[in-house]
C-alpha cells in the first residue's frame, strides 16, 4: 500500500514496507526505464504531484540562503505588531497579514509566519530525508545480506527485525528522549536544546524503527532476483560476495527502493510533526513544520490563519509525495493497478 | 517548594514544566477587576453542586503530603481543618492573619518563639463522630518524619523540631511512627497535656501560626486510619464536607456534606460558608477544553470554577457578557532570574545584565498584561511586610545602550558569552527568545539552553555551565522568611554536590547575618524588618532579577455566586465563599 | 452454415503505450463433433481469441469486433446477461495451469458444483452429487472423498481432470481447451487427451484445442489453424498441415517439436528470434524478421506487403499467408531433411 | 500446529525477556532520577538518598532487573523493606504475580494501572477498527470496481487528504469544531458501559475513534482497492466468469475472498498496536488509556510504569503476530502451520 498510518498513532512508527511483501515485490525493474518514464509523464496527477514536491524541495533548499540574506526572518520579534491586551494576538485582520508578513505574524512574538514555515520546511525535510536514507540504506544492506546468504544469517536478521518491531516505538522514543538527546548532544556539536542534537535524535529513532520494514521488502526482492540466471553466472565466475551484492543485485532493486523512498518521506514528515506535538524534536526558536504547528493548534478560534497554515502545508506535501510514489509504482510496474 | 507549585501551575497552564515560568505573580492589592464580591460580607444561597475543573491529576490528597497552593486552600475550606487558618478576605492584612480553627486561640509562644502551644477545641469531631484529640495532632506531625513513606510534603518540621540529627544519614534520629526508631525523642519534642499540644523547636519560629495555617503538615491524623503510602488518596474529613466514595486520581471525586460538622459551633467566624450541597472535583479535561466550555457556558460549566489560568489564545473570546464572569488577580508567585556567581563574578557585568533585561518583552511573549504583572522584588506583594526593592523600580523594557556602557566600564571583551538555562516549554521558549534580543543588543552573546524534566537536577549541579538561570517561587506561608532565606542563604543551600535552591551560588555574609537576625527575632515585626533589609542587599548584589508576577485570570460559570479569590486561597477560587444558584 | 463460424474477429487492447492488436482479423469455422486445433507460440493471440468467444474480455479494457456466430446467433451482439447465461453452459472453457485457474480457498467439489448450480436450479447436495459423478467420469479415484479436497491437494493431472469435469458438467456444445496438457508429463498428457476425445464423442460437442504442441494437434485436430502475431498464417485439415505445411513459420513449429512418430534421431531446431511485439508488429509479413526463406522472395515483398491468407499450391481448403511461390519444393528440399530424414528416404525410394 | 504455537510462544517469551533487559539498561543510563520526583519539593540530598533506597533505585541494574523478573513469576512487596514489613505490615503493598512493578507516582501497582487504563484503549481501538474497516473496505472495493473513474480518484484522494493531516490536528479540529463550536456531539469524556450504558459508551468513543479511523482508513482504502484489482486479474476469477457466474457473485465469492485475506495481517498488527494505546489521540482527548498512561508516566519519570507498559505492548505485538499466522492457516487451506 502507499499510505502508512504514520503520525505515530498505534505504538509503531511508520513502517516503510507498509504492505505485505507480495504487494511491492512486483516492482522489480522489469519494465524498461524509458517506457516507465513515458507512462509516468502521461499520468497527469503524478506530474502535478511531482511539480509540487519539486517546489517544496526548491523552497527548502532556498530557505537557508534567503534567511542569510535577510529575505526571510524567522526569529526576530515584532512585538509592536501584537496586542498585549488581547494575549498578544496579531494586530489587524487575518492574523496580521500585510506586505511584509504575507501569512501574518505569530501571536505574542510577532515573528513572521511565512518565514517560519518556509524555513521550518527546510528542517522538516532535512529530518525526513536523512531518516529515510538511513532507514533505507541500513534496511537495504541487511535485507540484501539476509536474502542472499540465507541460513542462520537470514534467521538472525529476521529475529532482529521481529525484536525491533516488538518495541512500542513511540513510547520508547518518548521515554528515552532526554537521555537520547543528551547522548546526541555529547557526540554532536550543540547543547541539549540546540537543533542538531534534537533533530539527530528524531532521525535516529525514525531510522531505528524504520529499517526493518525496508529490510523485509528488499529481502523479498533479493530472493526473487537471486533466482535470475545472471546472478548464478556471477557466482559461477567466482565474483566476490560484495561484488555480487552491489554490482549484480542492487541495480535490480532501484525500482522498489525508489518507491519505498517516495512513500517513506511523507510518513516521516508527518512523524516529525507528531513528535513535535509530543514535544520531541527540534525546539523553537528554530522552526520546523511540526513545532510551528504545535504552537498554532490552540488558535483555532483566535487566529484561524495561523492555526490552519502549517497543517495545510504538511497535508499538501504528504499528499503530493504519496501521489508521486503511486505514480512511480504504476509507471515502474503497470501490472499493479494503482 | 516551588518545584511542585511550579509543576502544578505548569500543568494547569497545560504546558509542561515551565508554565512554571509563567506561573508567578503579585499584585499591589488594588485592581480587584471584575471581581463581583470581594469581602467576607457577601453571601450566596446554599445548595446546588459546584464543579471544580482541574486539568492535571492531583499528586497527593494526604494532608501531610499536600504541597500545592490550590490544593492546600481547597482542602482547607472543605475537609481538612487546621489549628488556625486564614479567613476569607480580599484584604491581605486580614486574610494573612490566622484565626482560630480547631484550636481555641491562635497559639501562645514562649522563649522567643522556640516553644508554641495550642489548645484543641472541645466538641470538634472527625467525620465518624469521634472527637479530635491532641494525640491526633501529634500523630499527624509524626508522619512528617517517615520520610521514606510520606514523601513529597513540606518538611520544615525536620529542621525546626527539637530532635537530634543522625550523623550517618544526616536526617533526624526519629524516622516516623511506622518503624518507630527514636520515638522517645519525638515524644519529648511534641507533648500533649490534656487538650493542649506543645511544640518544642531548635530555633525560634515566630511565624509558626502562619506555617500552620498556610500548610497541612501540622494537621491532625487518626492513627487507626493511617495506611502510609496507601493513604495517599484517602480523605478522612473533619471539615464541612466529606469524600463520597473514593478519590480517583484521574477523574477526581465528589464531596458531600459531613453531618458531623455543625456550622453553628464549628464555624463561628464564617471562614467556611460551605454553600454548595456538594462539590465535584472534575479532573481530566485539558485547559483549552475547560475554557471552551466555560466560554460557551454550557451544561455543567455553568456551575463550574477552575484554577486553570485562561490561555492567552482565549483572551479575545472573553469580552462582553463573558467578561462579566472573569476575574483578574495577581498570583502569590514571582518569576525571577539569577546570575551564576561562579561565572559572573564582576558586579558591573551583573548590573549590565540587569539593565539589559527586557522584562516587558518577556511578559508580552508570555501573553501580555493579562498573563503577567511587572515585579519589583522577588518577594510577592501578597506577603506580609512587602516592599518594592529600589534596585528594580522603574521601567523594565531593558536599556541595551546603558548596559553596553556598563560592560565597557567592566572592561570585559564583548560580545560577552552567556548561557541562559530555563525549563523549556511552548511559552518559555518564546519568552527566552525575547530576553535574548536585548541581551544580545547590549553586547552579550546569548546561548538559550532550554531543558526538560532534568531541569532542576542540572541547575542544582555546582559545575553547571549556566550563567543565567530561571527560577520561580511562591511563599509557603505569607512571610518573607519562606522566600529569600531558602533561596539565598548559602549555608543551608551550598553543599559539595548541590547548590540546593541557591542556583546562582550566591554567598554573602552580610545577607546571611540578616537572615540570622530574622530567624532569631522573637516578633513578626523584627523579623520583617530584617528581611526587608536582606532583600535590599540582594538587590545591590544583583543576586536576582525579578521578571514578573503571574496574573491569575479565571473564568467561572454563570450560575456561580460569590466568586472570590483571596490571599488566603493563594488567589485561587476560595471555596469557602463560593456558591451556586441551584 | 457451420455450427461455429468466426468472421474477421478483432481483439484490440488500448494501453497507455498504444493499441495492442492481440487478434487482428481472424476467421474460421467449426462443425459439431469436430475439433479445431489452434497452434502458435505464446502471444500469438490464441488464448485471446478463445476468450473472446466466451465473451470474457471486459468492455473497459478490450475492443472486440467482427462476428462470432454460434448456432447462427452472433455472440458479440448479445447483452452481458444473455452472454453470461450461455457462458459455461453452451460454451465452456478449460484453462491451462489448473492450479492458478482454480480458487485456492474452495474445495474442488465446491467449485465444480458451483459451475452446475449457475445454470441449474438445484440444491447444493444435488449439485455436489453431480460433481462427484463428473469427477468419477473424468477418472478421479474415490471421487466421493476427493470431492472435498482443495486444488493444492490434487496432482497436476487430477487437477486438469477436475478442470475438464468443471467444463463439461453442463455438457456444452462448444468446448475450448486452452493448453490442456501443458505442464503435464507425457504419460498424463496422453491420458488427458484420450479423456477429451472420449468425452467429445460422448457429448457430441465441438472442441477448440489451443496449443503450441503439434504433437497434441496430430493427436486431436481435424482442422488446424496456425496463428502468428494475432493473425492466421495457415489453415487447413490437420493431415494437410502436418504433412505438407506451406508456411515457413509452421515449418519452424514442426522443426521445434520432436517428430510426431516419436523418432529419436529427429533434431530440434528452435525458431530463431522472439515473437514480435503486438504493439508495433513488423511491416509486411509479420514473420519476415525470423524467416530464413525471405530471400527466396523476389524484391522486398516480405518487408513491405502483408500476404493474403489464400489457397496455396495444393488444395482450395489449405490456406496460407506467405509470398513463397513454391513452398512445397522448399519444404521437401530444405526443411524435411533437417527434421525427419527417414521420411525423406521413404519418399525417394 | 500445537507444537508450532508452543514454539512461537517460547520464542516470544525469550524476546520479551530480551526487551525487558534492554529497557532496564536504557533507563538505568538515563540522567533522570526517579527519586527526585517522589522526594518532592525542598528535598535535601540526604532525603533523596533515602528515597532512592526506599524505591530500590540504588541497587545495580542487574539486581533490579532480576528482582523485576522474580516479581513477574512470584509477585513482590512494595516497599521492599523488611524492617518496615516487620514494624507496620499494613503499610506494605503486596503485588501478586505476575507483578509488573509498583508506581510510586500513582501509589498503585502497575498491574492495577493497566487494569484501569486497558478498557479505555481497548474500547477506542475496537471502535476505530470497526469504523475504518467498514469504510476503508467499502470505499476500497467501490474504488476498485469503478477503477479509473472520477469515483475512484475521488475516494482515493479524499482518503489520502484525511490521512495527510497530522492526527492531533484532526483530533483537535473535531474536538473544537464538531463538539464545542457546532455542538454536534457532546464534548467527549470517556464513559464506561456501567456509567452510560452502551449508548453513552459508544458516543463517548465517537470522536477519538473517528480521529484514529481517519488516520488508518486511507491505508485500508488503498490496500483493499489494490488487492481487489490484483485478484481481479487472477486466473481463478476468469474461471469463475467462464462458468457464467453473475458479476457480483464473482466479486464477493471469488475476488473479495482472496483480496481481503492479506488485510488480516495488517488488521491484526494495527489493532495490536492500538490496544497498546494511541498516545496522541488519547492525549488530545485526555482519555486515560494506556497511551495517556504512558505519556503521563513519561512526564513524571514513572519508570516502573513505563517498563511495565513497554513489556505489555511488546506482548500484544508478539501475540498478534502469532494469532495472525493462526488465522491465516484457517483462512487459506494452502497454509500448513508447523
Amino acid at each position: 500500500m502507499t499510505v502508512q498510518a504514520s503520525n505515530l498513532e498505534s505504538e509503531q512508527l511508520p513502517d516503510p514496507s507498509g504492505a505485505p511483501e507480495g504487494d511491492v515485490s512486483k516492482l522489480a525493474g522489469k519494465s524498461p526505464t524509458r517506457l516507465a518514464l513515458g507512462r509516468f509523464r502521461r499520468d497527469k496527477l503524478s506530474m502535478v504531484a511531482f511539480v509540487v514536491v519539486a517546489l517544496y524541495i526548491l523552497a527548502a533548499l532556498s530557505a537557508p540562503f534567503l534567511v542569510k540574506f535577510g529575505v526571510l526572518d524567522p526569529t526576530s520579534f515584532n512585538q509592536e505588531l501584537t496586542d498585549p491586551s488581547t494575549g498578544g494576538l496579531p494586530i489587524g485582520k487575518l492574523g496580521g497579514i500585510s506586505w511584509e508578513h504575507p501569512l501574518g505574524v505569530e501571536p505574542q512574538t510577532g515573528r513572521d509566519v511565512l518565514s517560519r514555515v518556509w524555513y521550518g520546511l527546510t528542517f522538516s525535510l532535512a529530518i525526513a530525508l536523512t531518516a529515510t536514507i538511513l532507514a533505507i540504506v541500513f534496511g537495504a544492506v541487511l535485507g540484501i545480506i539476509a536474502g542472499f546468504s540465507g541460513g542462520w544469517v537470514d534467521a538472525t536478521i529476521g529475529r532482529a527485525i521481529d525484536l525491533t518491531l516488538s518495541f512500542p516505538s513511540t513510547l520508547m522514543l518518548l521515554a528515552l528522549s532526554s537521555i537520547g538527546i543528551q547522548l546526541m548532544a555529547d557526540i554532536l556539536p550543540g547543547t541539549f536544546s540546540d537543533p542538531l542534537p534534537n533533530g539527530a535524535y528524531v532521525v535516529f529513532v525514525l531510522a531505528l524503527f524504520g529499517w526493518p520494514g525496508v529490510a523485509r521488502i528488499i529481502r523479498g526482492q533479493v530472493l526473487s532476483v537471486r533466482e535470475r540466471e545472471f546472478v548464478d553466472a556471477a557466482v559461477l565466475l567466482g565474483a566476490s560476495r560484495r561484488r555480487i551484492y552491489f554490482k549484480e543485485i542492487l541495480p535490480n532493486l532501484w525500482a522498489p527502493i525508489l518507491v519505498v523512498f517516495t512513500l517513506t518521506m511523507p510518513a516521516y514528515i508527518s512523524a516529525e510533526a507528531a513528535l513535535s506535538y509530543l514535544n520531541v524534536g527540534i525546539k523553537p526558536p528554530t522552526p520546523t513544520l511540526g513545532n510551528v504547528l504545535r504552537s498554532s493548534i490552540n488558535y483555532s478560534s483566535a487566529d484561524f490563519i495561523f492555526f490552519f497554515t502549517p497543517a495545510f502545508l504538511i497535508m499538501i506535501i504528504v499528499v503530493s509525495f504519496n501521489l508521486l510514489g503511486d505514480g512511480l509504482r504504476d509507471a515502474l510496474d503497470p501490472k499493479t493497478h494503482r | 517548594m516551588f518545584k511542585y507549585r511550579k509543576r502544578v501551575l505548569a500543568a494547569s497552564a497545560a504546558i509542561a514544566l515551565a508554565a512554571g515560568l509563567a506561573a508567578c505573580g503579585g499584585d499591589d492589592g488594588g485592581e480587584s477587576s471584575d471581581n463581583p464580591t470581594g469581602d467576607a460580607a457577601a453571601t450566596g444561597e446554599a445548595g446546588g453542586t459546584l464543579n471544580y475543573l482541574i486539568y492535571a491529576p492531583i499528586e497527593h490528597v494526604d494532608p501531610q503530603r499536600i504541597y500545592v497552593g490550590r490544593d492546600i486552600t481547597n482542602f482547607s475550606r472543605t475537609v481538612y481543618r487546621q489549628l488556625v487558618t486564614f479567613p476569607i478576605s480580599t484584604d491581605p492584612e486580614v486574610s494573612n492573619t490566622p484565626v482560630p480553627d480547631l484550636a481555641t486561640d491562635t497559639g501562645t509562644s514562649e522563649q522567643g518563639g522556640k516553644v508554641w502551644s495550642f489548645t484543641v477545641k472541645d466538641g470538634v469531631k472527625w467525620e465518624d463522630g469521634q472527637p479530635i484529640t491532641c494525640e491526633d495532632f501529634k500523630y499527624g506531625a509524626s508522619r512528617v518524619f517517615a520520610t521514606d513513606v510520606i514523601t513529597g510534603g513540606p518538611n520544615y518540621l525536620l529542621s525546626y523540631l527539637d530532635i537530634p540529627t543522625d550523623e550517618k544519614t544526616g536526617l533526624p534520629a526519629y524516622n516516623g511512627p511506622y518503624k518507630g526508631d527514636g520515638q522517645e525523642l519525638f515524644d519529648k519534642a511534641i507533648t500533649c497535656d490534656g487538650n493542649t499540644i506543645t511544640y518544642n523547636f531548635k530555633k525560634p519560629w515566630p511565624d509558626f501560626p502562619l506555617a500552620v495555617a498556610g500548610l497541612h503538615m501540622m494537621d491532625p491524623y487518626r492513627q487507626d486510619k493511617d495506611q502510609g503510602d496507601k493513604s495517599n488518596f484517602q480523605i478522612f474529613s473533619n471539615g464541612p464536607y466529606k469524600l463520597e466514595g473514593t478519590w480517583s486520581k484521574n477523574k477526581g471525586a465528589t464531596l458531600v456534606r459531613n453531618e458531623n460538622y455543625d456550622p453553628a459551633t464549628d464555624d463561628p467566624d464564617n471562614i467556611r460558608r460551605a454553600l454548595p450541597e456538594s462539590i465535584v472535583f472534575n479532573i481530566g479535561q485539558t485547559t483549552e477544553t475547560i475554557y471552551d466550555q466555560l466560554i460557551a457556558d454550557s451544561g455543567d460549566a455553568q456551575t463550574a470554577v477552575t484554577g486553570q489560568r485562561v490561555p492567552p489564545a482565549y483572551y479575545n473570546q472573553i469580552e462582553g457578557a463573558v467578561a462579566d464572569r472573569s476575574s483578574l488577580q495577581a498570583s502569590p508567585y514571582v518569576d525571577y532570574l539569577v546570575p551564576n556567581f561562579r561565572n559572573m563574578t564582576d558586579p558591573k557585568v551583573r548590573e549590565a545584565l540587569k539593565v539589559a533585561t527586557n522584562a516587558e518583552a518577556w511578559i508580552n511573549a508570555g501573553g501580555g498584561e493579562k498573563a503577567y504583572a511587572p515585579a519589583e522584588s522577588i518577594v510577592n506583594p501578597a506577603v506580609v511586610g512587602y516592599q518594592d526593592n529600589p534596585a528594580f523600580s522603574g521601567p523594565q523594557e531593558g536599556d541595551p545602550e546603558a548596559a553596553k556602557a556598563l560592560l565597557e566600564e567592566a572592561g570585559v571583551q564583548t560580545p560577552f558569552p552567556i548561557t541562559f538555562t530555563y525549563p523549556s516549554s511552548e511559552t518559555a521558549d518564546k519568552q527566552a527568545a525575547a530576553l535574548k534580543e536585548t541581551w544580545d543588543a547590549a553586547g552579550f552573546d546569548v546561548t538559550l539552553d532550554g531543558l526538560g524534566d532534568t531541569y532542576y537536577d542540572v541547575i542544582q549541579k555546582p559545575n553547571k555551565e549556566s550563567d543565567v538561570i530561571w527560577g520561580g517561587w511562591g511563599a509557603d506561608w505569607p512571610s518573607a522568611i519562606t522566600v529569600t532565606p531558602p533561596l539565598f542563604d548559602s549555608r543551608i543551600n551550598l553543599t559539595q554536590n548541590s547548590d540546593g535552591q541557591d542556583y546562582g551560588a550566591y554567598k554573602s555574609d552580610e545577607f546571611n547575618s540578616l537572615v540570622d537576625q530574622a530567624q532569631e527575632a522573637g516578633t513578626l515585626e523584627d523579623q520583617t524588618a530584617a528581611l526587608q533589609e536582606a532583600d535590599i542587599v540582594l538587590g545591590q548584589d544583583v543576586a536576582y532579577i525579578p521578571l514578573e508576577i503571574a496574573q491569575f485570570y479565571f473564568l467561572y460559570g454563570s450560575k456561580v455566586t460569590g466568586f472570590t479569590t483571596t490571599p488566603a486561597s493563594s488567589m485561587y477560587p476560595d471555596l469557602g465563599a463560593i456558591g451556586v444558584e441551584s | 452454415m457451420a455450427f461455429l463460424s468466426v468472421r474477421d474477429l478483432k481483439v484490440h487492447f488500448p494501453t497507455v503505450d498504444g493499441v495492442v492488436k492481440a487478434t487482428d482479423g481472424l476467421s474460421f469455422e467449426l462443425e459439431k463433433g469436430r475439433t479445431l486445433g489452434i497452434v502458435g507460440e505464446s502471444g500469438s493471440g490464441k488464448s485471446v481469441s478463445s476468450s473472446a468467444i466466451l465473451g470474457l474480455h471486459r468492455k473497459t479494457s478490450a475492443k472486440v469486433s467482427g462476428e462470432i456466430l454460434l448456432d447462427g446467433t452472433d455472440l458479440l451482439t448479445l447483452s452481458d446477461e444473455q452472454m453470461r447465461r450461455r457462458r459455461g453452459k453452451d460454451v465452456a472453457m478449460i484453462f491451462q495451469d489448473p492450479l492458478s485457474a482454480m480458487h485456492p480457498y474452495y474445495s474442488v467439489g465446491n467449485q465444480i458444483a458451483e459451475a452446475y448450480r449457475v445454470h441449474h436450479d438445484v440444491s447444493k447436495r444435488a449439485a455436489k452429487a453431480r460433481a462427484v459423478e463428473m469427477l468419477d467420469r473424468v477418472g478421479i479415484p474415490q471421487p466421493d472423498r476427493r470431492v472435498d479436497d482443495y486444488p493444492h491437494q490434487f496432482s497436476g493431472g487430477m487437477r486438469q481432470r477436475a478442470m475438464i469435469a468443471m467444463g463439461l458438467i453442463n455438457n456444452p456444445s462448444l468446448l475450448i481447451a486452452d493448453e490442456p496438457t501443458t505442464a503435464l508429463d507425457v504419460t498424463v498428457q496422453a491420458q488427458i487427451l484420450d479423456l477429451l476425445q472420449d468425452l467429445q464423442k460422448e457429448f457430441e460437442s465441438a472442441v477448440i484445442i489451443i496449443t503450441h504442441d503439434l504433437g497434441v494437434i496430430a493427436e486431436m485436430a481435424d482442422e488446424v489453424l496456425v496463428m502468428y502475431a494475432g493473425r492466421a498464417v495457415e489453415y487447413g485439415s490437420g493431415n494437410e498441415i502436418l504433412t505438407h505445411p506451406e508456411m515457413p513459420y509452421t515449418w519452424g513449429l514442426l522443426s521445434s517439436v520432436p517428430d510426431v512418430s516419436g523418432d529419436t534421431d529427429a533434431r530440434l531446431i528452435p525458431i530463431p528470434g522472439n515473437p514480435p511485439s503486438l504493439l508495433n508488429p513488423p511491416s509486411g509479413c509479420a514473420f519476415h524478421p525470423r524467416c530464413p526463406h525471405r530471400d527466396k522472395v523476389p524484391g522486398d515483398l516480405c518487408f513491405t506487403t502483408l500476404p493474403e491468407l489464400a489457397p496455396g499450391t495444393r488444395t482450395e481448403t489449405h490456406l496460407k499467408r506467405c509470398h513463397l511461390t513454391d513452398p512445397d519444393a522448399v519444404y521437401e528440399r530444405e526443411v524435411l531433411p533437417e527434421i525427419a530424414p527417414d521420411l525423406v528416404e521413404e519418399s525417394h525410394s | 500446529m500445537y507444537a508450532y504455537v508452543v514454539r512461537r510462544l517460547f520464542v516470544g517469551v525469550i524476546m520479551l525477556i530480551a526487551m525487558s533487559l534492554v529497557t532496564f539498561v536504557l533507563f538505568f543510563a538515563s540522567p533522570i532520577d526517579p527519586a527526585r520526583y517522589a522526594c518532592g519539593k525542598n528535598c535535601s540530598p540526604e532525603l533523596r538518598e533515602q528515597t532512592r533506597n526506599a524505591l530500590g533505585y540504588d541497587k545495580p541494574v542487574i539486581v533490579q532487573w532480576t528482582d523485576f523478573l522474580k516479581g513477574i513469576v512470584q509477585g513482590r512487596d512494595y516497599p521492599d523493606d523488611p524492617e518496615l514489613r516487620a514494624a507496620a505490615p499494613e503499610l506494605v503493598t503486596h503485588c501478586p504475580a505476575p507483578c509488573f512493578g509498583y508506581s510510586v507516582v500513582n501509589t498503585k501497582t502497575v498491574n492495577e494501572e493497566i487494569k484501569e487504563a486497558f478498557p479505555v484503549s481497548l474500547s477506542i481501538s475496537v471502535a476505530a477498527v470497526v469504523l475504518w474497516l467498514f469504510f476503508g473496505v467499502l470505499l476500497g472495493v467501490m474504488a476498485a470496481i469503478r477503477r479509473g473513474t472520477i469515483v475512484d480518484r475521488g475516494i482515493v484522494a479524499a482518503a489520502l487528504v484525511l490521512y495527510a493531516f497530522p492526527s492531533f490536528f484532526i483530533g483537535l479540529f473535531l474536538l473544537k469544531f464538531i463538539a464545542i463550536k457546532w455542538e454536534l456531539v457532546d464534548v467527549p469524556v470517556y464513559t464506561t458501559i456501567a456509567e452510560g450504558g452502551i449508548g453513552g459508551w459508544l458516543s463517548s468513543l465517537l470522536l477519538p475513534a473517528v480521529t484514529l479511523a481517519m488516520l488508518y482508513m486511507a491505508g485500508y482504502v488503498r490496500m483493499t482497492r489494490a488487492f481487489v484489482l490484483e485478484s481481479m486479474t487472477e486466473d481463478y476469477v476468469r474461471t469463475a466468469r467462464a462458468k457464467g457466474l453473475r458479476q457480483n457473485k464473482v466479486l464477493v465469492k471469488h475476488t473479495m475472498r482472496a483480496a481481503l485475506t492479506p488485510l488480516v495481517t495488517l488488521i491484526g498488527l494495527d489493532f495490536a498496536g492500538l490496544m497498546g494505546g494511541a498516545i496522541i489521540t488519547e492525549t488530545v482527548f485526555n482519555y486515560n488509556g494506556l497511551g495517556k498512561l504512558a505519556y503521563d508516566a513519561n512526564t513524571t519519570n514513572d519508570l516502573p510504569t513505563i517498563i511495565g507498559l513497554v513489556l505489555l505492548l511488546g506482548t500484544f505485538v508478539i501475540l498478534a503476530n502469532i494469532i495472525v499466522d493462526m488465522l491465516y492457516a484457517v483462512i487459506d487451506p494452502r497454509v500448513r502451520v508447523g
